[in-house]
């Protein structure tokens, strides 16, 4: 029983930081669904966004805003920080790179990341800064089965509840808004799109804004989870496995993807680990991915790659 | 132009059908090719005709039939065991290596015949070395039957689109193929590169006794060049025989003009 | 305008083949590694301008010397053969380690045969070289997925390499001979009796390897297999319809290129840190190495050496000139700088010129051949 | 100076219309290199400790004019905590200066690792007050090395030393598990084999849990303790990892008082993000910790009243910044003796490896300097380069650190086996021949 | 330097190279990527070996076997093995039409043809029933003629393996070639040149061995040449120019031929190649120069202005230095930077690095043209010649160069000036005879044993150099008596770079008048430059802002003739611009791009009369011949514009 225990807890626990690894690769799923750039800097956006927001609210609260007001004060310099950047980097980066090829784009994006984690931290400082806007501490459900119950983390939870409705968000932005629909049209084929008269600039403004306000609700869990600091900005590698295991393009993927990778590095660490050394989450994840590809090469809900000649 | 040496069937394709998710590209397709023939194979947009030949070089695998090249008969096989077989091929729409130079390109297509190992590449002496000279000097001389000399350093992305065909036919002719498949060779070329193009691959098949199989949607030219013509619709082969034939059947003049309308 | 070739004509393949078929090219090679062997050597003997300290060459040839080496096994998978790789760092650390651990000897029980492999020190040189064929091995190992997963995919599945090996090294003690801190000491760099210590010798030693494997490197490049991984990275479909097998072509790629980067790998740890850690190979290290052949430009040997002096040397700069200037600023404000500029540059060079220094290197060298005609 | 620099310092100077203090004026200054590290995921950490570094130089110049009238020369350079950057930092700045740096301080292990060889040979010492290597403690095999006021095995020793007293003697340690969770680098790896030994001699059950670099996912691990519930945590982390511990601790509900982070996971920055949920938590003190002393009145009448200062003046007297200034003061006493032999000049880096060889700083002197209460007498010999090892421990009330026990010292007679074995393996290693501390004067 | 010496045939000629530079290289051809190379004692044994093949196969001494085809080396060898065989080479123009081949194979009776390749081959099979001598034909390049038939046509190749053979086995073939080789003497005809002639049906001009070696040895001399230097075989092997320059002094030299990849490579081939010494016509330097500004205009602006600031230094000073002649310190300085930065680059990217003598000839070079390749550096030189003299009757010796003078007469040759004003000379290299032409022989012989060029031309009364007029008969008078020499005029007209050709009218009328075809090249870059649109070539040649261009142009010919004294009242007086470019497949220009006068105006009759009865346009149509063979008409409606005299008085106002 203690076993199981100990099992479930794990389990739930993988789950749960998955689904907080998810909340940071469904921004890179967005920008690579509507422009086929793999954007490397999406960690550096949350740093950004976290560092923007967490700055902003310790400025008004010691100006004696009230904290709600502060939160949503903060929330909306974040918001137009993270817009600002959508449009620096489309006006600068990815618009003089169209039609290169991935790996130049993604090259980019990494000079991207440098600038990013360079002026984020000289103008909102490198310090770390806590940021509380979630409960961190823990419940511990059904004591009387198992004993000392099992640990959820409140974090978790709302990290999930909020990926639940990021990702309903986006769905309904996809499939309801002309936007929405616009952006599939270009990520279906560029040309095309351009050729009936959507604004493909205008259009990747929206989808790194979008992504910039996903990496923005990530930093608030996140920040919650660290305090804002720069090795947020090492969430990207962790979520990579994430999108490949679930595909580049998909949005479910990408939850999904978090879920396996969650549940499958902590089972392994905690079980495994011990046997051989501790420490193999990191890499973990990544051979769960790799093992994935040899089945699916374009991820469990990636889009089929089909060849001609 | 050549008449075939003897009625040895170099290639036989017995009733090879295949499908693309429930479309089907060829249904029970039976053909074949004679040595030393120009065979010329027509129809219709989606006839079913670059399938034929992604089926013959095993860039597709068809559901069911078989294929019987140089007496072996299999029902499928890999690229690069058709390529070792001997039958080369060139593209509609033209695969050349875009980053390598015309010269590298056709190179390539001595890969098959290179003997030497990476240990002996890397020395680049001796026997690696002479090699690669044997090469480079079938190469120039593909380069000197194809009359370009002249852009043999130029990266083939430069090229026009007519000089691009020609490098690809020469990259096929490196193989030293005994099949060459030619996917449309002369399309999109102005009538000059086309009489070029025509005289290229009378020239391969009198020259080098190469069997050739090409798709063309020139009629003219298919009536000049080949000496039997097969034509699929539908993915159905509706008419095989000499083109004079060919051009007289009810049934190919029912599914051109039906396309036409 | 300082090409002036007429009269250099080609009487065998040999000279039409080579790899600097135009005399200029020859003589600017020349006088530059007579500047490298030569020059640099003399200057550094009698501490002469620039070379008034060691810097230059520890802090500045030295690792340039390797990782130009290391970005040229980089350039040959990723440029070459068009398989991007995210995990050079870990093949670095594998030659590092491997050459390590057959250096001071491998000695593996095994118990339940009653037995054990043992495999007496071996001499620095066989180390380092061996030490790259295990990378290269490995590299075979970790390119099999190659046939199925293609581009950004197989990027982030070379992660799983890097990743791994970075967590083997730390975690394993018999790789590090059970250094009680996981940190180890390369040994004395005996060649053959000749004691490597100096910085000049190591510069020299480096130089020599560098130059000899970059060599043997471009010689592949531009043999049938370096054809063959080009073709395989322009247009795979049409390179396998013309016989080259993927497999062989890809996994040679890996090998190659793991070989090399091995060995450079084994030199970092050997000649440059001399006592290293996982970290000095860690994904950092794979980007850095990215970077230079991607700003030195895919598919070019010259280029890894370009893109190496850019990415090595520019953060230096950028280090140096505010200091230099006399500039007030903090450190923390120059780091931050720094890593704006450098970001900004690298998206600068890449929306300028997305091939790369050496499409800007060759772009000017036929403006100077034709000069002064614009065409 | 490199004539270049100096040309290109004029022309800026000129350039600009700013006067700066002529060059000339170079020859009578003592040049000490600082590597830090203000960027990247340790920066949280390693400004503080540059901050107090620096501060106590400029305090040196202005208030002293120089140690004996020789000014402090000042020039650092961003490692971002990465080996080879701290070379070629090391490299760089080596010669600097009319007599090249006086030591250096690497602060990071893996540097200190990288260095070790090359300090020999240019002769310059490296001092790593508490870190580095702790088989450098022995003079004899690294004459360059000086972890001064403890290494990574007094560490572990005296942390076992304050679980025992906590449980009532040493013989209680017995049967009791005690888990180390350690940032998985040489660093974090240096107090385990020191740790086995003292399991072995005391009967504890020791677990060493590895956390992957830089430590920002720890889940794993805590629940993986939370399981196996040790007695005793120790917390051998750097930058986020301990914050994220304490954190992960709160989470499973660990309790923080069980856990004992080293003195490099016992500063501001490391409890300050988990809020309330670090409110317990204990760590090793290298001897000083937070507060203020009388040399913090001098920094702040002497620098910060001047606008000299390098950080705000709220964060002086922080454990890191502390830290900095008790490393920059030991500098300076060094070369300070070191001019007693040598003069009052411009010192090489081979005559300040004589003064800290002979560094003997008395309670009174330690006074006189105004580290009254930071710490205890110095003495540095040629067998002993760690020169005393004695620590506290403190614990975060949510506020401030408190001290929380008295002094211990490590157990010499248990570590000198240890340190005596591995270096002797490094001196093999390295061909080298040891020399003789006993016929040194 | 190697001259002729006691050697009085080809073959001993080569022999003598064998001997005395068996390792140098004798000929390179661009071919399978690389330049082929073979060594003087290379050549000499597969010349050996051919000869022997061609002996097998039946040729004889005094038989012709004409040569067909581009500057190949084996179609060289071809004439050299003929000479060891004591048969006679004809070399014919690879562009002749199957008609014109079949006349002059016809009428030099070729036994053998040795042709290029296919195209070549087929064109000669197919005129063979006119031709019942001819025995054989042999090929240089088998592609395509695997099927033929074997008795009718060979490989060279196998010849020479076949005749290596024998060689090998057959002491009687050894001993006969050797006799062949020895009996050879002087006056053996070594080659019979097929003249293109402006007018009528070619001419054989026989040479003989003795004649063409003295000559070359001559010339070899007068320009240093020796067997380290290198040429570019580019010029058509059956004119005179290329058997001279290339083929005959390289034997006497001993210098190294090479041989195009194709005709399309030839500009990258002689870059590669770089050669010595140089021969075009001032249309090959013309189109040079046209490219090379064409190009230019592309450069950036800073890249033109120094461009332009240097070619100005190089007119200032570039002669003098080329010249040896004294020149200011800052010009000399100048002159070295511009040498750095433009002239060398330039000469380079041309190809022109190494040459060390270059000659133009066969019509008079513009001077603005000759001026700009001497000045950046370029040895051009000048010479007068002709087949019947083979080559050479005056060139311009180093350090005495004006560009309207074609030179003193060449080493050895006597030049005088006959009362007609014809020009008329005696060389040492002047031919035999017209072969199987008494008649035309006589005609074109004084009694003297002077030939007659069929030039008008005068002494230079300042130099002494020979001025070349025109063509004697073509001198006409107008009316009023002036004298009219269209050809000089034309050249005048044809030195501006708009103006392509011009042909000019006025024997035996009242006035000059002028038909003019346009530069394509140059006027459409200058419609691009001015916005000035249009559609076709006609279109283009009718455009008013055209005319008035070539107006001015016309113009400055017309203010230049005021200072001739003999010729300032032959002014332009009227003048049109054709609507179509002249064409050899037209018959407007002949193989070498000279004008039909004659046919011109029986073809443009209309424009002729519209000229000189005052009408401001006339109507054509002509038939013209297109690429592919096909022929077609082209008709349009010409303009025609009025021209000022200018009488001497405003010329010398203009002047002052």
């Amino acid at each position: 029983m203690i076993a199981l225990g100990q099992f479930l807890e794990v389990l739930i626990g993988g789950l749960m930081s998955g689904v907080l690894y998810s909340l940071v690769a469904l921004g890179f799923v967005l920008i690579f669904k509507a422009s086929g750039v793999f954007n490397f800097a999406q960690g550096a956006m949350v740093l950004l966004a976290g560092l923007a927001l967490v700055r902003a609210l310790d400025l008004l609260v010691a100006n004696g805003f009230p904290l709600w007001a502060a939160i949503v004060l903060g929330i909306a310099f974040a918001a137009a920080i993270m817009a600002t950047t959508a449009w620096l980097i489309e006006r600068f980066v990815i618009g003089p790179l169209v039609n290169q090829d991935g790996l130049t784009l993604f090259m980019s994006t990494i000079g991207v990341t440098f600038v990013i984690e360079g002026a984020a931290e000289m103008i909102f400082g490198s310090d770390v800064y806590p940021l509380r806007l979630f409960p961190t501490d823990a419940w511990f459900v059904l004591e009387d089965v198992f004993p000392g119950g099992i640990l959820v983390n409140k974090l978790d939870v709302w990290g999930a509840l909020i990926a639940g409705i990021l990702v309903a968000g986006l769905a309904i932005f996809f499939q309801r808004t002309k936007t929405g629909r616009a952006l599939r049209a270009v990520a279906d084929d560029h040309l095309a799109a351009h050729s009936v008269g959507i604004p493909i600039g205008w259009i990747w403004f929206v989808v790194w804004l979008a992504a910039g306000l996903v990496a923005l609700v990530a930093a608030t869990v996140w920040g919650t989870k660290l305090g804002v600091q720069f090795s947020i900005t090492f969430l990207a590698l962790k979520a990579l496995p994430v999108l490949i295991i679930g595909g580049l393009t998909s949005i479910p993927g990408a939850i999904a993807g978090g879920l396996i990778v969650g549940a499958g590095e902590k089972i392994a660490e905690v079980y495994l680990g011990p046997s051989i050394g501790g420490g193999i989450e990191y890499w973990f994840a990544y051979v769960l991915a790799l093992a994935v590809l040899l089945v699916r090469p374009q991820g469990l809900f990636g889009e089929r790659i089909i060849e001609r000649v | 132009m050549r008449a075939p040496d003897t009625n040895e069937i170099l290639l036989q394709v017995e009733a090879v059908a295949l499908s693309f998710g429930g479309v089907r590209a060829l249904k029970d397709v039976s053909f074949n090719i004679r040595k030393g023939e120009i065979r010329a194979i027509i129809g219709p947009n989606g006839a079913g005709k670059t399938s034929m030949l992604n089926v013959v070089n095993g860039f597709y695998h068809p559901d069911h039939g078989t294929i019987t090249f140089k007496g072996r008969t299999r029902d499928k096989m890999q690229p690069f065991e058709a390529a070792r077989g001997g039958i080369a091929r060139t593209f509609q729409n033209v695969a050349l290596f875009k980053g390598m130079s015309a010269l590298d390109n056709i190179m390539a297509g001595r890969t098959l015949k290179v003997r030497r190992g990476l240990l002996w590449q890397v020395l680049r002496y001796g026997p690696a070395l002479r090699e690669e000279l044997e090469h480079r000097h079938r190469v120039e001389e593909i380069i000197d039957f194809l009359e370009i000399e002249a852009i043999r350093k130029v990266p083939v992305g430069r090229l026009p689109y007519g000089l691009q065909k020609r490098v690809e036919l020469g990259r096929a002719l490196a193989m030293e193929p005994e099949l060459l498949l030619l996917d449309e060779p002369m399309a999109g070329m102005n009538l000059e590169e086309k009489e070029d193009m025509s005289r290229f691959i009378v020239d391969v098949n009198n020259q080098y006794g190469t069997t050739i199989a090409l798709i063309e949607h020139d009629m003219a030219v298919v009536m000049d060049l080949s000496e039997s013509v097969a034509v699929l619709d539908h993915g159905v082969k509706i008419a095989d025989g000499t083109p004079d034939e060919v051009k007289n059947s009810q049934a190919v003049i029912e599914a051109y003009l039906g396309v036409a309308h | 305008m300082l090409y002036r070739e007429a009269g250099q004509f080609k009487t065998t393949y040999v000279e039409d083949m080579a790899i600097f078929p135009i005399r200029q090219d020859r003589i600017a090679l020349a006088v530059l590694l007579g500047i490298a062997f030569i020059g640099v050597p003399l200057l550094a003997t009698f501490h002469i301008w620039p070379f008034g300290s060691d810097y230059l060459l520890w802090a500045i040839l030295l690792p340039f010397l390797i990782l130009a080496l290391a970005a040229i096994g980089t350039n040959i998978l990723v440029g070459y053969c068009g398989q991007i790789s995210l995990g050079s760092g870990a093949f670095m650390a594998i030659g590092a380690y491997s050459a390590y651990k057959l250096v001071t000897g491998v000695h593996i029980p095994l118990a339940w045969l009653g037995c054990a492999i043992s495999i007496p020190p071996l001499s620095v040189l066989a180390s380092i070289l061996l030490g790259g064929l295990i990378a290269a091995g490995v590299g075979i190992l970790f390119g099999i997925p190659s046939l199925r997963i293609k581009g950004l995919y197989l990027a982030v599945a070379t992660l799983a390499a890097q990743f791994f090996f970075d967590w083997a090294f730390l975690r394993i003690p018999w790789f590090t001979n059970y250094a009680p801190s996981g940190s180890v000491n390369a040994p004395e760099l005996n060649f053959f009796g000749l004691i490597v210590q100096s910085p000049i010798e190591r510069y020299l030693l480096c130089l020599l390897l560098v130059t000899l494997m970059a060599l043997l490197a471009k010689n592949l490049v531009r043999g049938n297999l370096g054809r063959q991984w080009m073709a395989i990275r322009d247009m795979d479909i049409a390179a396998e319809l013309i016989g080259i097998r993927p497999l062989y072509a890809k996994l040679t790629a890996f090998a190659v290129s793991s070989f090399i980067i091995g060995v450079a790998g084994a030199l970092w740890a050997f000649v440059y840190l001399g006592s290293w850690e996982p970290l000095a190979f860690s994904i950092d290290r794979s980007l850095q190495l990215l970077f230079m052949v991607i700003i030195g430009g895919l598919g070019s040997i010259m280029g890894s050496f370009v893109g190496a002096a850019f990415i090595l040397i520019v953060p230096i700069m950028l280090n140096l000139i505010p200091a230099e200037l006399g500039v007030p600023l903090s450190t923390e404000t120059i780091a931050h700088f720094e890593f704006i500029i450098f970001g900004s540059l690298i998206c600068y060079l890449l929306i300028k010129e997305p091939h790369g220094f050496a499409r800007l290197i060759s772009i000017g060298k036929e403006k100077l051949r034709l000069w002064p005609f614009p065409y | 100076m490199p004539s270049i620099a100096c040309n290109a310092l004029i022309l800026a100077t000129v350039a600009s219309g700013v006067v700066v203090s002529a060059p000339a004026a170079a020859q009578n200054e003592q040049f000490i290199p600082i590597l830090s590290y203000r960027t990247g995921p340790y920066a949280v950490n390693g400004a503080p400790y540059a901050n107090g570094v620096v501060d106590y130089y400029n305090l040196i110049n202005e208030r002293d004019g120089g140690i004996n009238g020789v000014k402090i020369l000042v020039e650092e350079c961003e490692t971002g905590y990465a080996t080879d950057k701290g070379v070629e930092c090391y490299e760089r700045l080596k010669s600097k200066g009319p007599t090249g740096a006086a030591f250096i301080n690497p602060l990071s292990t893996g540097i200190t690792f990288a260095l070790t060889e090359k300090t020999a040979t240019d002769k310059i010492p490296i001092i790593t007050m508490g870190y580095g290597r702790a088989d450098s403690k022995n003079g004899a095999v690294f004459p360059y090395n000086f972890p001064l006021l403890g290494t990574y095995w007094s560490a572990a020793d005296i942390a076992i030393q304050h679980v025992a007293k906590e449980l009532g003697g040493f013989d209680k340690l017995k049967g009791k598990k005690i888990s180390l969770l350690y940032h998985d680098s040489p660093y974090g790896k240096e107090p385990i084999p020191m740790l086995q030994v003292l399991a072995q001699k005391y009967g504890f059950e020791f677990t060493p849990i590895p956390v992957t670099h830089p430590g920002v996912e720890q889940k794993s691990q805590w629940l993986a303790i939370r399981q196996n519930r040790p007695d005793y945590v120790l917390v051998w982390g750097w930058g986020v990892m301990n914050s994220t511990a304490v954190k992960e601790a709160a989470a499973v509900a660990y309790p923080r008082e069980k856990m004992i982070g080293v003195w490099w996971s016992g500063a501001e920055p490391d409890v300050t993000p988990a809020g309330d949920q670090a409110i317990g938590y204990k760590s090793l003190m290298l001897q000083h910790g937070a507060g203020k002393f009388p040399v913090h009145a001098d920094i702040e009448k002497y620098v910060y009243a001047k606008g000299k200062g390098s950080t705000d003046s709220g964060k002086v007297g922080e454990v890191l910044y502390n830290r900095g200034v008790v490393n920059a003061m030991l500098g300076v006493e060094a070369i300070r003796k070191a001019q007693e032999k040598f003069g009052q000049k411009p010192l090489t880096g081979e005559q300040v490896r004589w003064g800290l060889e002979n560094l003997n700083l008395s309670e009174a002197r330690i006074k006189e300097l105004g580290f009254d209460g930071m710490l205890k007498p110095i003495k540095i010999s040629c067998s002993d380069h760690e020169g005393t090892r004695d620590g506290r421990v403190q614990q975060w009330d949510g506020k401030s650190w408190k001290i929380i026990s008295d002094w211990y010292t490590a157990d010499e007679p248990l570590i000198d086996p240890l340190v005596r074995d591995v270096s002797a393996k490094y001196a093999a290693d390295k061909k080298a021949q040891p020399r003789e501390c006993s016929k040194e004067s | 330097m190697p001259g002729g010496g006691s050697f009085d045939t080809f073959p001993k000629l080569l022999l003598r190279n064998a001997a005395q530079f068996g390792t140098h290289p004798a000929f390179r051809h661009k071919d399978l990527g690389i330049w082929q190379s073979w060594t003087w004692a290379q050549v000499a044994e597969i010349v050996r070996a051919y000869a022997a093949g061609l002996h097998r196969l039946g040729l004889q001494p005094g038989d012709t076997i004409a040569v067909v085809g581009a500057n190949r080396p084996k179609l060289y060898w071809t004439m050299m093995a003929a000479q060891m065989l004591r048969a006679i080479p004809v070399p014919v123009y690879a562009e002749a039409v199957a008609d014109e081949l079949a006349f002059v194979l016809a009428h030099a009776e070729a036994k053998l043809v040795a042709a290029q390749d296919q195209e070549q081959v087929d064109k000669v099979l197919s005129v063979s029933d006119r031709l019942p001598q001819l025995d054989k034909v042999v090929y240089d390049e088998p592609r395509g003629l695997d099927g033929y038939d074997r008795s009718r046509s060979i490989a060279i190749g196998n010849i020479i393996e076949e005749g290596r053979a024998a060689l090998a086995t057959d002491i009687a073939l050894r001993k006969s070639i050797d006799d062949f080789v020895q009996a050879g003497n002087g006056s053996d005809v070594a080659v019979i040149l097929y003249t293109s002639g402006t007018t009528g049906a070619s001419k054989g001009v026989t040479l003989s061995s003795r004649g063409c070696i003295d000559a070359a040895t001559d010339t070899t001399r007068f320009d240093g040449l020796t067997h380290e230097d290198v040429v570019l075989a580019y010029l058509p092997l059956a004119w005179v120019g290329d058997h001279y320059l290339n083929y005959v002094q390289g034997l006497v030299a001993g210098f190294c031929t090479a041989c195009p990849e194709s005709s399309d490579t030839i500009e990258q081939d002689r870059h590669e190649i770089g050669p010595t010494f140089y021969f075009a016509p001032p249309r090959g330097f013309e189109a040079m120069l046209t490219r090379l500004m064409i190009r230019m205009e592309d450069a950036s602006p800073v890249k033109r202005r120094m461009f332009n600031y240097f070619l100005d230094v190089a007119r200032l000073h570039g002669e003098q230095v080329l010249t040896g002649r004294p020149v200011p310190l800052s010009g000399r300085l100048l002159y070295a930077l511009g040498r750095l930065l433009v002239y060398e680059p330039l000469k380079n990217v041309l190809g022109l690095s190494r040459v060390r003598v270059a000659y133009t000839a066969g019509e008079a070079i513009g001077p603005d043209l000759f001026a700009f390749f001497r000045s950046i550096g370029l040895n051009l030189k000048q010479l007068y010649g002709q087949t019947e003299a083979f080559l050479y009757v005056t060139c311009q010796p180093d350090g005495a160069i004006y560009s309207d003078t074609v030179g003193p007469a060449a080493p050895n040759v006597d030049v005088r000036i006959a009362e007609s004003g014809e020009v008329q000379f005696r060389s040492p290299g002047m031919f035999v005879g017209y072969f199987k032409d008494q008649a035309k022989t006589a005609e074109a012989m004084t009694p003297d044993g002077y030939v007659k060029t069929g030039d008008a031309g005068i002494f230079d009364e300042k130099t002494g150099h020979l001025k070349i007029i025109d063509r004697a008969k073509d001198v006409g008078r107008l009316n009023g008596g002036t004298m009219f020499a269209p050809k000089y005029l034309e050249n005048k007209l044809k030195f501006f770079p708009n103006i392509k050709e011009a042909i000019t009218f006025g024997d035996s009328r009242e006035f000059v008048c002028a038909m003019l075809n346009i530069d394509p090249i140059a006027v459409t870059n200058w419609a691009e430059r001015n916005n000035v649109a249009y559609g076709s070539y006609q279109e283009l040649a009718g455009h008013p802002l055209v005319y008035d261009m070539v107006a001015n142009d016309v113009a400055a010919v017309n203010r230049s003739l005021v200072e001739e004294k003999v010729l300032a009242g032959a002014q332009i007086r009227r003048f049109l611009i054709l609507h179509k470019e002249l064409d050899a497949d037209d018959g407007e220009l002949t193989r070498t791009q000279k004008v039909r006068r004659r046919i011109i105006a029986e073809r443009y009759a209309p424009l002729l009369a519209a000229l000189y009865d005052g009408s401001y346009e006339a109507d054509i149509s002509t038939e013209v011949t297109f690429e592919d063979g096909r022929k077609g008409t082209i008709a349009a409606r010409v303009k025609i514009r009025d021209m000022q005299a200018i009488g001497a008085a405003e010329s010398l106002e203009k002047a002052a």
